[in-house]
């Protein structure tokens, strides 16, 4: 398996594309998170995310390890944004290419639900009303 | 040795790097004297500490040269 | 629910990327079927797509429907490539924009799915050693 | 009026449009003559007949003016 994992200013789905597209693999499945310009019906100027670099690597390569065991896949990207990002901007991208769908879709929702529990990265919301959460 | 702060435990404690105190020698009581030392934290979900970049038990040992972090609810992607 | 749907000779991620993309939404799926190179371990020259048009567009659009009325999805794309498509080209594109990931993934996979059963699309694959299937 | 083929239904009778003859008045004696005229298309996995590019019951009529058409397996995607 292939494996492209990085943490950065700005990403983008291209690059994720450019790395998975394979006339050996069939069926390529992408995430996008995007930032929203509403949480819970309150508008969002912002987004700042902070990350701990190196343990944040860290967890991302256990989760290509675990993807690995578990299933066929034979290319992976996990691309995170961090600093400021407004909405419209993306915030994270998750890209896997297998022989077959199925398990390109099930190992693509399995990173980003893993990765948004075990990844230290963090997001400030700067709301229009002034607040900050 | 310093302990690395992130997110919402480092906006409350007001720093980005703590120092440990000697009698810290393990993650339940380094936990320990954090919450008695910053009241604040104990509004946390969960704080996680992470020994050398790995999640680390509370019976885990913290030896001298160990880089230690301090882990809010993480809140990525 | 805005809808993209097309059936032509050339096919883009970034098409579906660009129709999607909106600071309302949080989550963006994305599938992308890819020529491979080889099917069962034989190798593929090229695959030749036909497809009885204007029923084809008729099931995207029954597709479409059935989504809508099963899931919150903001956008939906479907676009699928016909004639000469050789490895590595891009034949079926599918994109979906939520709210939340989850069901971006389960409509996403539900819409391939369907397609692959219900729209009048068909593939003859041109092998290496001169066969045709 | 003319009965649409497509993909190896195309390929086994030959020619990309027949002629339906007038005794054929819905989907299940269109699909009994093909069988009997064209006995390649029995090793079809399946045949589906669309008429106005709906998938049609066996029960359904078959008018003059319908746009009719012989589905072997789809296999896009």
């Amino acid at each position: 398996m292939e494996i492209l994992i990085d943490i950065k200013d700005t990403i983008t789905v291209q690059e994720a594309l450019d790395f998975i597209q394979s006339p050996a693999c069939g069926g390529e499945v992408i995430f996008a998170g995007t930032v929203r310009n509403h949480t819970k019906q309150r508008p969002v100027l912002k987004l700042f995310y902070e990350c701990y670099e190196a343990m944040a690597i860290s967890e991302m390569q256990k989760i290509a390890t675990q993807v690995q065991e578990r299933w066929d896949i034979q290319k992976l990207v996990m691309l995170h944004a961090v600093g400021d990002k407004y909405p419209g901007d993306i915030a994270v991208v998750i890209a896997v290419a297998a022989a077959h769908r199925g398990i390109a879709f099930d190992a693509c929702e399995y990173i980003i639900d893993t990765l948004k529990e075990t990844v230290p990265i963090w997001k400030k919301e700067f709301f229009a009303d002034g607040e900050i959460a | 040795m310093g302990i690395l702060l992130f997110g919402v435990a480092k906006d409350i404690i007001g720093v980005a790097l703590l120092e440990k105190p000697a009698q810290v020698r393990d993650v339940a009581s380094l936990k320990a004297w954090l919450y008695e030392a910053y009241p604040g934290l104990r509004q946390l979900k969960s704080m996680m500490i992470a020994v050398n970049r790995t999640y680390a038990a509370d019976s885990q040992v913290i030896n001298e040269q160990d880089e230690v972090a301090v882990i809010p609810p993480v809140s990525g992607g």
